[in-house]
């Protein structure tokens, strides 16, 4: 499969700069996710990179030939759109063959390719039926069975997924996976949801403001995201973080903010001291706090719960520590009550510390 | 002082777009000077001038005082009862001014124009009476270009021979230059530009029992004689009504104009024309006869009227022997005798002569005025329209006039006497 | 990937649309300024001395001065266009606000026969103004009367002068009434397509929060319809205001429009260029600047209909 | 108006929902109904009636004579009718689909965004606005024989004159009507153009459609209720058309422009029969009924289809 | 505070009944949610209740006053639209005091409850703006001071925060429960995610296809749905769902399906025994699975691992078991590996058991 790679790419509209130099360089067969909250200039490099939108600045390479200057129908690639860009006079079989008629394929060889595709994405039963007689998720699947009809090595899609209702966007979200294991493409996939990125992605990108913040496995972006940015994206309930300020006591070092003063051991402890002027943020997911009325300070927030969200097996406590709001995941089975303050000890290893100015992760 | 009782009514009369009134405009504000009588006038181009006439003169109390018609329409308002006789006004001694001189006035207009009920129901004769009062009458006179004439040593025309020989020749020898404009639009135009031969050439749109014999040998040399002359003409001849052809004349694109004399003083106005001085006038030309069209206007009273006495008094104004002059040297068409005699006239116009001599040929019969004339004259018209742009046979064209015709006055129960 | 060259091509397209649409109304503009003579002889182009004689000549009963080269005023111009707008902005008004409160009723409210009068309306709409013509024209003057002796209309006939019954023919009001019946199917299908666009919750919140039914519609969805109105008061102003024929059928002496006063003046006897370009020009002028102001607006109330919306 | 009676509602609550619901809308529709019954369809009524009657301008219709279908059959036999109703169709045919091919041409043409759209849009509606008379004047003026500025033109250019509305006078008419609409077709198309679901075109760009291929195999089928509603609306204009032929030709030269409204127009006040007018009339509403009962049979049989898609789509989600 | 009751409330439109006799009454100062999926009557009871519907049959109560035949504006409450339904051509200050205004209150009183309410949502910069001119959130938070200054004992929603996004929602959603511990209303809210019921409701009503599933606070019905559709429709990942029957063997009662056998205990083995014809429907949480290699197959289920989404600190897998897909939750940290067959240990209170025919639970 052909590897794409985008040389510092620059996207202008006007006067506006919205891609500042994208360097990216995806691997073979790989599933890359560009995630990012919206307007951050995802779809345009998608759409740059299908020939949609003419190149500002750099270059795209499509296993080594550059290709900026091509027309789409030129650069072999297949692209499923946010609205599936179904066409609506023509019926399902006819959507997924129109590339293939465009390229005047053999009468036999469409029949069989439009079976094979619609039997890979269960659609043989509605072959005959126009885009607008079908629900949601049908009309999903025949956008992503245009695109495989078309044979090509890229695969590109723009929040396929956007236009589904929850429990639908579940379900064909678990497809999508299965099927991207089965079918051997170089697939961009462009979501603001994090949710679908961790689920989906070999290697997810995050943007934000038209510049390319971290790349990576999702484990490792949730690990050890590279800013504070990544770090409050990727997540649900959302990071939280504090405002504070390094400490060094007794040898020891201390993180304190508002209401707060937490030591640092090991490694953590090392990364402290690049803090500029020692103020970082103290970023602490909701699920690296449990509730231990005994805990000591040292190791704890003490926090005083503003709201409970039973969601089930797991509640989310909305807590307030020194004015800053802090969620709290727990088990639904912890008896805790409104108004009282508590406190919570904290996962050493999911202490992230952030400088403050720069906002990078202190590494 | 016999106006005094009315000073201060305001008299609404009803005049056409048309050169004559235009020039009774001129006049007017005199007359409401010299008698105080206020004069508002809806003026309305003359098919318009009908249309709105049919409906006011319908009313229980109508709008207008005094109304101007077309000639034709004296058959309907007549027969409809809608005019009032005059012969009432005439007698009142308070009213009718005893140096009328009603003799004077030219008495074919008066037949043609005032008088119905006699002859054929609309010619004069012992059964009719008087209804109106000719003004603004007009008959046809040949207006050409003495310069262009002289230049190729063309006669005047005398006959219809010499008339069409000339037209189809001065394109020859004048390039860009028609032979004669003549009015050719669908409808009425084409209709009138047909009749306008019809007579001279000894034909008849019915005979004395009412058959229609337009499509007899005569009818036939008429139409020649119309399609030749649009065929000769100048560009656009065939869409022309009497004021593009009138242009086309005094453009210079044409180098004759037969018409009403209504047209000619323009002829003579610089800021219109670019012929002035170089026109001379002939009478219609002879076929088998002489016989030029007698038409326009007349002024009459409607039944329906509110101020009946000042508008007689308006009217006498009119076309007493001051009125009618003072109206012809602002270019009007004078319906008095005297006034073609007049010096001063002729002085200004120096055509007057020749249409005073014209007006003796003038043919009160060169069109029937009955009720379903209206129809019978679309007919034609689109015929004639036809002829000139589709080259239709002429002979087939005719009969089917005539045939309709008849089945139109069949209807109208010309024939219950037969 | 368009090429400069493309784009020059477009542009002259472009260019040439244009002169094409306004090149007509360009010469009919200069000709106005121009003598008939000039026109007539064909002073081509711009080489002449404007003048506006003839526009004297059209204004000459509004005139405060007698202009030097007419000796008697024969258009009463400036009387028809009080006519006119008189006719046009009082129809236009009434078609708007009769034709709103009835677009919303088709949308807003189930009942029964809805679609009856929804068909009926379109139906309507296809009814060209020839074909009203007879009708209009006797009902007008014989049927739409008040008897003279009657209360009212003697009382009208005391008042304002007049002759014989009072008939809704040669009245403003006559011409009025059929223009808004004219245009009344027009603006409900055009503000139809705007009132379906305000979201019904709206008025349900005007309604939790205690307003009737004409508060809502007043207070509410009005004001939200702006858009719509002035699209539908365009058009409606428009026809009333270049209708020629049920005019001409209607109208009297006194009643008269421009357009009727155009065409009368195209009589046969003399064309005269000049004056009826100027005429002509007075006429266009009000719709000319709607179309400057408005365009968008214009362009919304030609597609609401057709186009989705 | 008598209404039905809520039978919901408790009596002593006059301000019941339902009483105010069912009321209102009468309420609402009730000035509009008044005025188009009595302005519109009583008249209409009132013309059918007299079309079987032999009526003069000057009577009312009480005093005309009931002729009975002889108006009818008089119309039918009229060879002159016939031609008008030829002329008719004839103009409305070229009127439409020349409009519509320059219209939507131009519009696949211009459809893009280029500086100056609006310009031209407003630059278009223009013809449009203003009044048809004054377009006939306009007209008049540019195609006269010798001063027009065509045959000027012509004449310049070394080439013959045309008589514009003599021998070509339908033509001339039908280019007239072309200039003052072809702007409402383009701008139609245009909006439907660009309201077309952009990522459809782009899918078709990335499944290889060149530029006209796009058109033809996306745009155009796309575009096509759109069209086809412009062109019946179209077309039941170009049966309005009036005021500019009555300025151009007056229906001549013949009976060649002489488009039935004129001619019902013509024998109403020309030849003062109103009886045959409102006969005509009523088989040219007959012809404009067939017209409408088409566009609606095809906007229902449209919001048919659409229904049972949606029922369709439902069943299956 | 007036209190509301249904009396078997009907509502048809036309031919087609969409609700079959509602019977419900919300105590005082009361959050009640009705939840439900689309379609299910939810939107249609509270438009009823508003006066936004004719009643069909039945009767509704505000405080034993019979109030069906009364227009909205003269039942005394206050809605929030899902789409706020603010009024576009109004600023702030004017849709807040709209109600006022029709009312005639006198100005000053009119100015003061505005800047009391916008101060409550925190508007105060904001009224003077158009609605256009908001955020979202802010929006949301204008429809809620509109409602707020109509000074209603009783305050209905209708899905007000489904036009926000994710992260939004769930802010509002806090906001939203901090709010309603503050002001004393009875409300009544509408919505169709469970989240949100969960989060914030006294007490949730669950409705389905026009009648009342179920009833309680969040944890009853959590806990002990009332029946298979409740079971499913709360707790996201979804409940799984498999066929079994009841088996005995050697007194011990087991419940057995494709590829599964459970051994029942104490409580549920009495249960089990209700069941009609021994046929069963096992309900188990995805988090009531716990991967346990050694597990015995009388307490685990194996299942075949197809899709593993991972989501932070927590992954869900996608298996199957017997041909019937079922969700396991579980810390990402556990080693699992796609294809594998795996075991998973079944917490013995997670069981839940319905009857096959009429999906009741077993009781
Ligand atoms: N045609 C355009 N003209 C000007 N600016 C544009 C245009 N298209 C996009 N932008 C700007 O470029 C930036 C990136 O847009 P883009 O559509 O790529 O965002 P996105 O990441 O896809 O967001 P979303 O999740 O909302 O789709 C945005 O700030 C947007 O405003
Ligand atoms: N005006 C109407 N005419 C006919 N049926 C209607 C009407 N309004 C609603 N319904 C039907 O009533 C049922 C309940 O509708 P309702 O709007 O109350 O659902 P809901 O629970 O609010 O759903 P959602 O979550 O989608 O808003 C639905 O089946 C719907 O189709
Ligand atoms: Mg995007
Ligand atoms: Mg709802």
């Amino acid at each position: 499969m052909p590897i794409i790679r985008l040389d510092s790419l620059v996207k202008r509209y006007g006067e506006v700069q919205v891609l500042h130099g994208i360097e990216l360089e995806m691997a073979d067969n790989e599933f890359t996710v560009l995630v990012g909250p919206s307007g951050c200039g995802k779809s345009t490099t998608l759409r740059m990179i299908a020939g949609l939108e003419d190149v500002s600045d750099g270059e795209i390479y499509i296993g080594d030939k550059p290709v900026s200057h091509l027309e789409p129908k030129d650069r072999d690639l297949a692209m499923v759109f946010q609205d599936y860009a179904l066409y609506p006079h023509m019926n399902v079989a006819q959507n997924i063959s129109f590339a293939l008629r465009l390229q005047k394929r053999p009468k036999s060889e469409i029949d069989t390719k439009v079976r094979d595709v619609a039997d890979l994405v269960g659609l043989t039963d509605f072959l005959a039926r126009k885009p607008g007689a079908l629900s949601g998720g049908q009309r999903q699947r025949v956008a992503m069975a245009r695109a495989l009809a078309k044979d090509s090595g890229i695969f590109l899609f723009d929040e396929p997924l956007s236009n589904l209702d929850a429990k639908l966007r579940g379900q064909m979200r678990a497809e999508l996976a299965m099927m991207s294991q089965r079918v051997e493409k170089n697939m961009i996939y462009v979501t603001h949801d994090q949710i679908e990125a961790m689920t989906l992605a070999d290697r997810i990108v995050v943007m934000h403001g038209g510049y390319i913040q971290q790349q990576g496995t999702p484990e490792e972006l949730f690990k050890r995201p590279a800013n504070r940015f990544v770090a409050g994206f990727l997540g649900s309930p959302p990071m939280n973080f504090l405002t504070a300020r390094i400490q060094e006591e007794n040898g020891q070092i201390f993180v304190a903010g508002q209401g707060f003063r937490l030591r640092l051991d090991g490694a953590k402890a090392q990364l402290a001291g690049k803090a500029k002027a020692g103020e970082v943020i103290l970023g602490i997911r909701p699920s690296d706090l449990r509730f231990d009325a005994e805990a000591s300070a040292e190791t704890s927030l003490s926090l005083n719960v503003l709201v409970s969200e039973y969601i089930g097996a797991q509640s989310v406590l909305l807590c307030e520590c020194g004015g800053t709001n802090v969620m709290v995941e727990l088990n639904s089975e912890t008896p805790v009550a409104l108004g009282q303050t508590l406190n919570f000890t904290v996962n050493p290893n999911g202490i992230h510390l952030f400088d403050q100015q720069s906002e990078e992760a202190l590494s | 002082n016999p106006y005094a009782e009315y000073e201060g009514t305001t008299v609404i009369v009803n005049f056409p777009a048309h050169p004559h009134y235009d020039a009774v405009m001129r006049v007017l504000p005199e007359f409401t000077k010299e008698t105080g009588i206020e004069v508002e006038v809806d003026q309305l181009p003359y098919l318009k001038m009908r249309e709105r006439q049919t409906l006011e003169l319908a009313q229980e109390e109508g709008e207008y005082d005094l109304i101007s018609y077309v000639v034709f329409s004296k058959a309907d308002y007549v027969f409809a009862d809608q005019l009032e006789n005059l012969a009432k006004f005439f007698m009142n001694p308070k009213l009718a001014d005893p140096s009328y001189d009603a003799d004077d006035l030219i008495d074919g207009y008066v037949q043609n124009i005032g008088v119905a009920g006699g002859t054929k129901g609309y010619l004069p004769g012992p059964t009719g009476s008087l209804f109106g009062i000719p003004f603004g009458s007009e008959t046809s006179v040949l207006a050409y270009r003495k310069d262009i004439f002289e230049k190729h040593g063309i006669a005047e025309p005398e006959t219809y021979a010499q008339l069409l020989d000339a037209a189809c020749k001065i394109p020859e020898l004048e390039p860009g230059m028609g032979g004669m404009a003549s009015r050719a639009a669908s409808g009425h135009q084409a209709s009138h530009a047909f009749l306008l031969h019809l007579a001279p050439l000894g034909g008849r749109v019915f005979d004395d029992k009412w058959n229609p014999i337009i499509n007899n040998a005569a009818g036939v040399e008429a139409a020649n004689a119309l399609k030749t002359i649009v065929d000769c003409g100048p560009e656009g001849a065939m869409s022309f009504g009497p004021s593009e052809a009138a242009n086309a004349f005094a453009n210079g694109d044409a180098a004759m104009f037969m018409d009403s004399i209504a047209f000619m003083p323009g002829f003579e106005n610089p800021d219109r024309s670019k012929v002035v001085g170089k026109v001379g006038y002939a009478m219609h030309p002879e076929g088998v006869r002489r016989g030029s069209q007698t038409g326009g206007f007349g002024i009459a009273i409607p039944k329906n009227a509110e101020n009946k006495e000042a508008a007689f008094l308006l009217m006498q104004w009119l076309t007493s022997k001051k009125g009618d002059l003072m109206v012809a040297m602002e270019g009007g068409n004078p319906s008095r005798f005297s006034t073609y005699q007049d010096a001063g006239l002729n002085e200004k116009y120096p055509f007057s002569a020749t249409f005073g001599e014209a007006l003796k040929y003038a043919d009160p019969d060169w069109r029937p005025i009955i009720p379903v004339w209206g129809k019978i004259n679309a007919d034609i018209g689109t015929t004639m329209s036809k002829v000139l742009t589709e080259d239709l046979d002429i002979q087939q064209a005719l009969d089917g006039v005539a045939e309709r015709t008849r089945a139109v006055m069949d209807e109208a129960g010309y024939y219950t006497w037969q | 990937m368009q090429t400069q060259r493309g784009n020059a091509a477009f542009y002259a397209v472009i260019c040439v649309m244009v002169f094409m649409s306004i090149g007509p109304v360009l010469l009919m503009l200069v000709n106005s300024f121009k003598l008939d003579v000039d026109i007539i002889s064909g002073t081509s182009g711009l080489l002449f001395l404007p003048t506006i004689q003839n526009y004297e000549t059209a204004l000459c009963d509004v005139l405060w001065y007698e202009p030097e080269h007419l000796d008697f005023c024969s258009l009463k111009f400036g009387g028809a266009f009080v006519n006119s707008i008189i006719i046009a902005l009082v129809s236009t008004i009434l078609t708007l606000v009769i034709g709103s409160m009835a677009a919303y009723a088709l949308v807003r409210f189930r009942f029964m026969g809805r679609d009856t009068v929804s068909i009926s309306t379109l139906m309507v709409r296809m009814v060209p103004p020839a074909v009203l013509l007879v009708p209009v024209f006797g009902l007008w003057n014989n049927e739409f009367c008040l008897d003279r002796d009657g209360l009212i209309g003697g009382l009208i006939r005391d008042t304002f002068g007049g002759r014989g019954d009072v008939c809704l023919a040669g009245t403003h009001s006559g011409i009025i009434l059929i223009y808004v019946a004219m245009n009344l199917p027009f603006v409900i299908w055009i503000l139809q397509s705007f009132i379906v666009q305000v979201p019904r919750s709206l008025e349900e919140a005007a309604r939790v929060d205690g307003a009737g039914p004409f508060q809502v519609f007043f207070l509410v969805v009005l004001p939200l319809i702006k858009p719509g109105l002035a699209a539908a008061a365009i058009f409606t102003f428009r026809i009333a205001w270049n209708e020629y024929l049920l005019a001409s059928a209607l109208s009297d002496r006194n009643t008269k429009t421009v357009p009727i006063l155009i065409v009368n003046n195209m009589s046969e006897f003399n064309v005269e260029w000049g004056v009826i370009m100027a005429t002509g020009m007075l006429l266009a002028i009000p719709p000319i600047i709607f179309t400057l102001l408005a365009s968008r607006q214009i362009i919304t109330g030609m597609t609401a209909g057709a186009v989705k919306g | 108006m008598r209404l039905p009676c809520p039978s919901l509602s408790l009596p002593e609550f006059p301000m019941s929902i339902a009483r105010v619901n069912r009321l209102s809308p009468y309420m609402f529709m009730a000035p509009a109904v008044v005025i188009m019954a009595i302005a519109l369809i009583y008249p209409l009524g009132y013309m059918i009636w007299g079309s079987f009657r032999d009526w003069a301008p000057s009577q009312t219709i009480g005093e005309a004579e009931f002729v009975g279908l002889k108006n009818y059959i008089t119309l039918w036999n009229d060879p002159n009718f016939h031609e008008s109703l030829t002329v008719t169709l004839k103009f409305a045919f070229f009127v439409v689909s020349i409009e519509m091919v320059i219209g939507v041409g131009l519009a696949l043409l211009l459809d893009r965004d280029i500086r100056g759209m609006s310009m031209l849009r407003t630059m278009l509606i223009l013809p449009m606005m203003i009044a048809p008379v004054v377009v006939g004047l306009m007209w008049r003026y540019m195609y006269h024989p010798t001063v027009g500025t065509f045959n000027r033109t012509l004449d310049s250019l070394g080439l013959p004159r045309v008589d514009w509305l003599g021998d070509h006078a339908l033509m001339s008419v039908i280019i007239a009507d072309i200039w003052q609409w072809t702007p409402f077709i383009f701008i139609l198309s245009l909006a439907a153009l660009q309201s077309l679901p952009r990522s459809a075109l782009e899918a078709a760009r990335i499944d290889g459609a060149t530029a006209w291929q796009q058109i033809i195999y996306i745009k155009l089928p796309l575009m096509m209720p759109v069209l086809i509603v412009t062109c019946l609306l179209r077309l039941i204009d170009a049966f309005k058309v009036l005021e500019v032929i009555l300025v151009l030709t007056e229906g001549g030269p013949g009976l060649s422009t002489e488009i039935l409204a004129l001619r019902i127009s013509r024998t109403a006040t020309e030849f003062r029969e109103l009886g045959v007018a409102a006969a005509m009339s009523n088989y040219l509403l007959l012809l404009l009924m067939l017209l409408t009962v088409g566009m609606f049979a095809f906007t229902r049989w449209q919001e048919a289809r659409a229904a049972r898609i949606r029922a369709l789509a439902e069943e299956d989600s």
